[in-house]
């Protein structure tokens, strides 16, 4: 039922969010969570997005079937872009839709822990020109791998 | 087998893809590391520290200690920094 | 920083997340929670909801500024609508900004188990002409009661 | 004072707002309530099971042991179901 997409275009949340609720009435709850692009301190040119085709889609996929069995989802959309994203530009998009409002609250907080661990991306910073130091590969967070545990 | 290397691996190493052929008594994808490292100083740059490198059998997320055999795409890079 | 309204009108998820994240490159994260009016037994001809005009504000706002004490939010944003909803029609929108996602989310979740609880709207079921029964006023859940216990 | 009832509060007593001017003695929410109960049988089903009955004062939510002096608007509606 999950439907997932890894693209460089941006996503329109308004429609993904129409999409799932259209032509309805036993939806109750739809959570979203856009991920963007920050830069507090104003070095940053573009976020670079690397990825691992096929098997990005493919561990999406795989994260959503599992929140499907954990939670009675009637909808559940990933949006995951690549490529080079700007300061206060979209990365991620995750939508679930339950009857109720705390399957949709746990199944995005979940997707969005596993996404962040489990499907083959990489972010690179690439700063402006005019910026101190080189940039380079985001390391991952210990926080992360914390978030991880509430749902073991 | 088709081997892929992602991110800071993929750029260590200098290229994002390659045909590999190991000898007979590499099985699991630890062995394909320590083999991969001894093949030139860019190799052993990349797997100075196997321990954090993550591996995929197929597009499937794989332990360190899971055998190849079979495989048609084995893939290695860091840790993953979606989201 | 909070921004509370309560409306008879329907609401644009789309130019809220906007409203909140326009010309910003600090923000991370961003969340969102519609309820919509769900006819399950397709016996609903429309929700009713009553609230307390000046009290329904001041209650959420409240809610709001205890949800930036305990999360550093970037945005906070609720709308709830009262007078007749019919079946898929949005009832409520939570919007939240963050530097980081669990805030997000948490913040989220927390404000809609207070609103629930808290504010003061009240639900009455209009049933269709042809359906058994006679609608009349929701009664509150024990399930939203023990969700206020996650936040004590 | 003003007297605001909401739901079915309101539907029971039969009017949404109302003055009220209770006499010495009458203190807090619950005597109020009891005050309001023998004023007739529309007050009496209203308030016949004040335990779910919830009370504010001038827009926030009060107690039924708080004493309502000084307050100008007091309020009684069933648990709110919102969101």
């Amino acid at each position: 039922m999950a439907t997932v997409s890894v693209q460089d275009a941006d996503y329109d949340t308004a429609a993904e969010i129409a999409a799932m609720t259209a032509g309805r009435t036993d939806v109750g709850a739809v959570v979203t969570f856009s991920g963007l692009c920050r830069d507090d301190g104003g070095t940053l040119d573009a976020l670079e997005i690397e990825h691992y085709p096929g098997m990005a889609e493919d561990e999406i996929l795989r994260v959503c079937a599992e929140a499907e069995a954990r939670w009675p989802l009637q909808g559940c959309r990933v949006i995951h872009r690549h490529g080079a994203i700007r300061p206060g530009d979209n990365i991620v998009l995750v939508v679930t839709a339950s009857a109720h409002r705390v399957a949709a609250f746990a199944a995005a907080d979940f997707l969005m822990d596993y996404l962040k661990s489990e499907a083959p991306f990489w972010k690179r910073n690439r700063r402006r020109a005019d910026a101190p130091g080189d940039g380079g590969w985001v390391s991952p967070k210990a926080s992360d791998e914390a978030a991880l545990d509430r749902w073991r | 087998m088709k081997a892929l290397y992602f991110a800071w691996v993929r750029e260590r190493i200098g290229i994002a893809e390659e045909e590999l052929s190991p000898p007979a008594g590499v099985a699991t994808l630890a062995d394909l590391m320590a083999w991969l490292a001894a093949r030139g100083e860019n190799y052993a740059h990349a797997f100075e520290n196997p321990q954090v490198i993550r591996t995929a059998l197929d597009r499937v997320h794989a332990k360190h200690d899971a055998p190849f055999a079979g495989a048609r795409e084995v893939a290695f890079f860091p840790p993953m920094t979606g989201g």
